[in-house]
């Protein structure tokens, strides 16, 4: 009987044996943040889509090391005087993956879809009258007003792209996620070899024709770097360290920062700091259309619950890698100012709770969304929830997974209605430096996003942001938007820390820093 | 005598441990048994006779009871001392051994044909073709009809008096010398029971294989042995030749245990069943305790008080007619 | 034989159907809009509502039920709410992991429990019994998870013999595919050998006081004969049922072990999915996982009819 | 055995005394005090714990263990020997609520079942059903139903046992209905209700202790699953399965937030189980066969 089975055994595994040929194949196994589950980066704010979107996908503008936009699919551009009117001419040598030229056609019904999905991109469509092909290689946009964040938007790396799709799948309803994934970027998506919640599979577009200029962050020259990118999924931070340092992985986005000791000790293992101002930053959101926090004061009494040290000390640990910051732009960044910060100036729960007294609190829960499963929003909430207890507020914490957290907190309903008042969430830093890329900032009531901050005047110093056509102007403005901002809690800051990525650099080079978004397409393998 | 005997037990003593305490299943016995000849063993369930059998093959599950003392010597040789490899090369080559129960002692999931040629394979270290030629053999010589089909049959498609037949066949497949057949026949009907003495029988003229025949059923005894030893709580009470015995029971026991014989020779009436039976009052001892004076004294009719305190030793009760019992003439007499 | 199995697979219809009804109704009532979910981060209630009739979640649910059940039975199990991709190549390019691993672990279980089982019913109440026992109910009482990291931390951490996490096709040869299931099916194997090692030693106790046991002890057999022919051979019914009813075990274990060890079988895809509310990506992983219940069963049964030769159907 | 059993009819008087009875069944002793001990931590955690097991103290993260924290401390600094002492509670209530629900509800339904025909078509078949669906993923279906908390934690953990117990115990009903006394008993007309109570429940009681201890000892461990996967009691709440869940990212770095829960939890299955065993050796040996 077990000869039997063996024999068996054997039979089976002889020809499976011989199947292992596929070893001169380079190929990039990395563990991102999250699992790519979804493939249409303009209908999901999620940046794991973006990283899927950036290898498959091109963009008009890239936004360099610097963020500042320099062409990528457009060769060159004309602005006229008056900053009204945009003319972009593609250029050449792009191609779709299926082999069909990118035309202005496609472009404009894909900036058509964006400008309808994501946050920045609806602010330049307000902007923007109409968009017109001159041919299949140039079209124009022509704005109403000045507004003088167009190339930062086509460029930007940031929750949703300004992907370039095929015509076909550019219309799609945005509402709706496009069927297929082809683009004109350097890597093609293997939607056969996909296994959701575990892998996806990029293979090297050879028709790739990338620009001249040396490679930074998302512009210049975007060379494909191995055969195959395997994008792989591991829940368990601990599995994907040690993943890495047994060689099962090349690349780690976000090692946990309690790792990096034993990351650093391990050979052949590499850290790299993420560029200067791709931090992470985190955020308090109140709900200001329900009780309490209806109330600007009840709002402001908060700021007593916040010991940055605490929160940072729980989800980091290390000091090196975080930084107290109390303002809403990134610290580090262009735009860092401390208008409002003196509203945080001291850690205080019984007056915290005097204050939320006096703005008509009466011991009514409060309920806070408590996501179980992020690694670093769910300790963030555990220490905040500690504090209002501390304060003696009454906390009704409310325990979902991450995804329900995501779902739940789109409710506008009261509290006891399955609505929310409190959650905590983070933000990049990148899009968090600038005033306009940064959506959370935004008081723009039933438009802006969940929480619903209301505020015209905040609108209007972010419009007027946009519209500065001088730098130190801008720095005015973002000091002034902060400062309002701040007194009317848009959001609560914990500070913000950096996650280095690591990676095998005794098998992989041409990691850069990231700044806003992982650039793996130049990777190449030794 | 001795030199007569293949198989000879001297002062066997056998014990269990129980969470009650020792049980003296064999409690002093003696006996042996003569080249050829076949000896009955008879008690009530519970007098240790087939503790004793087991004795002999030493298959006393060793985690709850062991031979405390006494001497088994079959050819000569001490069985106590051998070592257990030494013993299983002489079960069921030399010494075998058959069972009450045809229909559980059967390997229910193993063919007839395996089970008995395992045996030869085992201690003839012929290859399996032939022990299984030797098995068909066997079961010719135990008049199984179509006995090439029987090999590769199983047991629950044959009948108890074939199982025990089959039995017979394995035990005997490897020309033992002694052949201890435990109430071969208790479980069979009663048309069966005879043929499968008289095939015993008939097998041991044949094979001069000697029998020690254990049972409760005095009537087996008188047709089938030569010799009979009476046990009772685990002692030996009366032996004597089967003539001898049931021309003059000696032991009070023993004319207990005849009262109770079905009478074969008693028609059955019409509804089919004998007269009743004359059971013996009283229960058996419990064997945890040290027994005092006779074991039987508690249910015997003859009981003084020197029973009760005195335990009898085996007396020679007339030529060849051992008994243990202080009020043998009082017995005798009132026969 | 055949007709016994006609008539077991007819009889595992209402079964199924149960099965079925429990599972569409379940996900209807749990909380949480699909709707909702694939309208994306912000979408406005209008959108929210055009999906949920684009899905037909608008209309009531005997009539999503008929629909539902009617695709069903064209090997139609839908789309994945997320992923966009049909259920039945979700699962199917899942399964090749999970049924690895599930043999796997049971080869270990099977191949650590049943000696152990033996040993121990043979040395009964001795030292090896007790401490095979001890060993056996240590492995039971032990969460899989709490092994499964002792064990990557020294096989693959600490000595990198063995790979910490994934799984290898076997089309990407022999050797990487065992290599990727030694871990985890060990890890798992020690859960479910402690039952089978049980039922084992339980099971042969019983053989073992059999007085076909006496017999052919009284032949002088081997002691292996004895163990391994004349009573394994015997104990193996209630064993195979055990083994069996670990299958149906396995299923849950291999949920937490594929998490641990980052196989991407469907015991990860089921959780994901019930976490995500993917309601069709659930309904056909539970009929799988269901209909894989009722084949072990069958399997089980018709296996009976091998060890035993008075089971005939 | 045989031998002993064919020959000899043991005495049945037994002088009863604990001394006795730990030697006949030690496993039940051993089982017995180690979990009285546990549930004597859990009752007195709030005298035991040295330190509030919630509080974090984000200063003292991942300390080894010390003299000050006995067995170190977790990610937001928090004791993990309070905690510990604290997770008993968690996990000895849903073991010990699973088994009562599980085992009322299973008597109850495995009574019925097996003792009126009409019933046990239907409900056996819905047994079947629930029985096809692998115990944990039923489980996490279940708690997505509700908000989580204990109490939807046990009853998802409650709900795959029935069968189990169900099964048992219409096994039972069902062999002890086939008994002449009871068709007796029904042709002379005594009541059905009367019938269960008398004659059928006190037969089904010691397979259903025992079964009802296994039942304990496995929802324990579908707890500590439960929460492992992310579906279990809300993470504030100190259960062992949440504090190795909570750990198990710093394996590595702090074993000792995963080994020593990890411990106790094995321990306290494994009193359980003991116990479970002596029970079964004790009450019904045959029961072994049929598990």
């Amino acid at each position: 009987m077990f000869r039997r089975i063996l024999a068996g055994a054997l039979a089976l595994a002889v020809p499976f044996a011989a199947a292992d040929v596929q070893a001169q194949e380079k190929v990039l196994k990395a563990v991102m943040h999250a699992d790519v589950r979804v493939i249409d980066p303009v209908w999901t704010t999620q940046t794991i889509a973006n990283i899927h979107g950036a290898l498959i996908y091109d963009t008009l503008f890239g936004n360099d090391g610097n963020q500042k936009p320099q062409p990528q699919m457009v060769g060159k551009y004309e602005i006229s005087p008056d900053r009204l009117t945009y003319t972009f001419t593609l250029r050449d040598g792009l191609k779709f993956h299926d082999g069909s030229p990118v035309t202005t056609k496609d472009v404009i019904a894909s900036l058509k879809r964006w400008g309808a999905k994501d946050g920045v991109g609806q602010r330049l469509m307000g902007f923007v009258t109409k968009m017109e092909p001159v041919d299949d290689k140039t079209f124009t946009m022509v704005l109403r007003e000045p507004y003088g964040m167009v190339l930062e938007s086509l460029g930007k790396s940031q929750s949703s792209i300004a992907a370039i799709m095929r015509e076909k799948d550019a219309l799609t309803d945005p509402q709706q996620q496009v069927k297929e994934a082809v683009g004109s970027g350097p890597y093609m998506f293997a939607k056969d070899q996909w296994v959701p919640g575990s892998k996806a599979v990029y293979l090297k577009n050879k028709d790739y024709v990338p620009r001249t200029e040396a490679p930074s962050s998302f512009a210049g020259a975007k060379i494909p770097g191995v055969d195959r990118i395997e994008l792989v999924w591991i829940s368990d931070p601990q599995t994907t360290m040690s993943a890495l340092i047994n060689g099962e992985i090349d690349f780690y986005e976000q090692p946990t920062n309690d790792f990096l000791p034993l990351l650093e000790k391990a050979r052949g293992v590499k850290l790299m700091k993420t560029g200067k101002i791709d931090s992470t930053q985190g955020m308090i959101r109140l709900n200001h259309l329900h009780p309490p926090f209806d109330n600007v004061k009840a709002r402001q009494a908060m700021y007593y619950l916040i010991n940055q040290e605490d929160f940072l000390r729980t989800i980091v640990g290390d000091p090196k890698f975080y930084r107290v910051c109390k303002g809403l732009l990134t610290c580090g960044g262009p735009y860092e100012n401390d208008g409002g910060s003196e509203l945080m100036k001291e850690y205080n729960p019984k007056k915290a709770l005097q204050l939320l007294k006096e703005a008509g609190y009466k011991g009514e829960p409060i309920t806070v969304l408590s996501a179980t499963d992020h690694a670093t929003i769910t300790p963030a909430t555990q220490v905040l929830v500690q504090a209002m207890r501390e304060a003696g507020i009454n906390v009704d914490a409310q325990s979902m997974d991450w995804g329900s957290v995501v779902t739940r907190r789109a409710k506008k309903e009261p509290p006891a209605q399955g609505g929310w008042n409190i959650f905590v969430t983070t933000s990049g830093g990148v899009g968090s430096s600038n005033p306009v890329l940064h959506t959370w900032i935004g008081a723009a009531c039933d438009k802006g996003l969940f929480g619903w901050p209301c505020d015209p005047e905040v609108e209007k110093l972010r419009n007027a942001f946009g519209m500065a056509a001088t730098e130190e102007e801008r720095k005015k403005i973002a000091k002034e938007l902060q400062t309002r901002a701040m007194e009317q809690v848009v959001f609560l800051p914990f500070g913000q820390w950096d996650t280095p990525i690591a990676f095998r650099g005794d098998k992989i080079d041409n990691v850069v820093p990231n700044t806003g978004l992982a650039v793996l397409w130049g990777i190449t393998k030794k | 005598m001795a030199e007569a005997s293949i198989l000879e037990v001297r002062d066997l003593h056998t014990q269990f441990r129980t969470l009650d305490g020792i049980v003296r299943a064999v409690d002093g016995v003696s006996f042996h048994v003569a080249r050829g000849e076949t000896l009955g063993i008879v008690g009530e369930s519970g007098c240790g006779k087939s503790v004793t059998a087991m004795s002999i093959l030493r298959l006393i599950p060793p985690e709850t009871g062991r031979i405390a003392s006494g001497s088994i010597k079959f050819e000569g040789e001490e069985l106590t001392r051998l070592s257990e490899e030494e013993m299983k090369r002489l079960r069921g080559h030399r010494i075998s051994m058959i069972f009450q129960e045809p229909m559980t002692s059967l390997n229910p999931v193993l063919t007839v044909g395996t089970q008995i040629a395992e045996n030869v394979v085992r201690h003839l270290h012929v290859p399996w073709s032939a022990a299984r030629d030797r098995a068909r053999e066997m079961l010719d010589l135990v008049r199984i009809a179509d006995a090439r089909r029987r090999l590769d049959e199983y047991p629950h498609q044959l009948s108890g008096g074939m199982r025990q037949r089959v039995m017979i066949a394995m035990a005997l497949s490897c020309d033992p010398q002694v052949l201890i057949a435990d109430e071969p026949t208790t479980a069979l009907d009663v048309t069966i029971q005879a043929q499968i003495l008289d095939l015993m029988i008939e097998l041991k003229e044949k094979t001069g294989t000697a029998i020690v025949l254990i049972t409760h059923d005095l009537g087996v005894v008188a047709e089938t042995t030569e010799r009979v030893v009476v046990m009772y709580a685990g002692r030996k009470v009366e032996e004597a030749s089967v003539e001898a015995l049931f021309a003059e029971p000696l032991h009070p026991y023993t004319r207990g245990l005849m009262r109770a014989i079905p009478r074969l020779d008693v028609e059955a009436d019409i509804a089919g069943t004998r007269p009743r039976l004359q059971e013996i009052p009283g229960l058996v001892p419990i064997l945890t305790k040290p027994i005092i004076g006779c074991a039987f004294a508690p249910r015997c009719g003859f009981a003084t008080d020197r029973c009760r305190s005195e335990a009898p030793p085996l007396v020679e009760g007339s030529a060849g007619h051992t008994v243990a019992c202080w009020e043998v003439e009082r017995v005798r007499a009132s026969a | 034989m055949t007709s016994y199995i006609v008539r077991r697979l007819f009889a595992t219809l209402p079964v199924m159907a149960v099965v079925a009804l429990f599972v569409f109704f379940l996900l209807r009532f749990a909380p949480g809009d699909p709707a909702a979910i694939i309208a994306g981060d912000d979408a406005t209630a209008e959108s929210i509502a055009a999906v949920r009739v684009k899905l037909g979640l608008d209309r009531p649910m005997v009539e999503q039920f008929v629909v539902w059940v009617g695709q069903l039975l064209q090997g139609d199990m839908g789309v994945s709410i997320f992923s966009n991709l049909a259920v039945t190549r979700l699962i199917a390019q899942r399964l090749e992991p999970t049924v690895a691993l599930t043999l796997s672990t049971l080869f270990v279980a099977v191949a650590l429990a049943v000696p152990i089982g033996v040993v121990a019913a043979w040395k009964a109440r001795k030292l090896v019994d007790r401490l095979a026992m001890a060993f056996a109910v240590l492995g039971f009482a032990m969460p899989t998870f709490v092994l499964a990291y002792i064990l990557i931390y020294f096989f693959a951490v600490q000595w990198q013999l063995l790979p910490v996490q994934g799984y290898a096709p076997i089309k990407q040869g022999f050797w990487p595919f065992v290599e990727s299931l030694i871990l985890p099916s060990v890890a798992l194997g020690i859960t479910y050998m402690a039952l089978i090692a049980r039922i084992t030693r339980a099971s042969m106790l019983e053989v073992l006081a059999q007085d076909y046991i006496r017999t052919a002890n009284s032949k002088g057999l081997a002691t292996d004969r004895v163990l391994l022919l004349h009573a394994l051979k015997n104990a193996a019914v209630p064993i195979v049922t055990v083994i069996g009813i670990g299958i149906a075990l396995l299923i849950s274990g291999v949920v937490i072990t594929e998490t641990v060890f980052n196989i991407p079988g469907l015991g990860r895809l089921t959780v994901d999915a019930v976490l995500k509310r993917d309601y069709p990506v659930v309904q056909g992983l539970i009929l799988v996982f269901a209909g894989a219940k009722v084949l072990v069963n069958l399997i089980i049964d018709i296996s009976y009819a091998f060890l035993d030769p008075r089971i005939r159907y | 055995m045989a031998v002993v059993a064919d020959d000899l009819d043991l005495p049945a008087t037994r002088r009863f005394s604990l001394w006795t009875a730990v030697r006949r069944n030690p496993t039940i002793a051993f089982g017995a005090v180690l979990l009285a001990a546990l549930i004597i931590m859990a009752v007195f955690a709030p005298f035991i714990a040295p330190n509030d097991p919630l509080k974090l103290s984000p200063v003292n993260r991942l300390r080894p263990p010390s003299e000050r924290w006995w067995f170190g401390t977790d990610q937001f600094g928090r004791d993990v020997f309070s905690r510990t002492i604290y997770g008993a509670r968690v996990s000895l209530i849903v073991g010990l609520s699973v088994a009562a629900f599980s085992s009322v509800l299973g008597l109850a339904l495995g009574l019925a079942c097996g003792y009126f025909r009409k019933v046990d078509g239907i409900v056996m078949r819905i047994m079947d059903g629930l029985m096809a669906i692998p115990s944990i993923l039923l489980a996490i279906a279940l708690i997505t139903l509700s908000r989580p908390g204990l109490g939807i934690v046990i009853v998802a953990i409650v709900i795959p046992e029935v069968p189990r117990i169900v099964r048992v115990v219409r096994a039972v009903v069902l062999s002890i209905r086939a008994q002449p006394y009871i068709e007796s008993a029904i042709a002379g007309g005594t009541k059905n209700l009367k019938l269960l109570w008398r004659h059928v429940l006190p037969n089904t009681l010691a397979p259903l202790i025992v079964q009802s201890t296994y039942v304990c000892a496995s929802a324990m461990l579908i707890e500590a699953g439960l929460s492992f996967l992310g579906a279990g009691v809300p993470p504030e709440i100190p259960s062992w399965g949440n504090i190795i869940a909570q750990g198990r990212t710093y394996f590595q770095i702090a074993p000792w937030t995963i080994l020593i829960p990890g411990a106790f939890l094995a321990v306290t299955v494994l009193a359980v189980n003991l116990l479970g065993d002596g029970l079964r050796d004790r009450l019904d040996p045959r029961l072994a066969r049929r598990l």
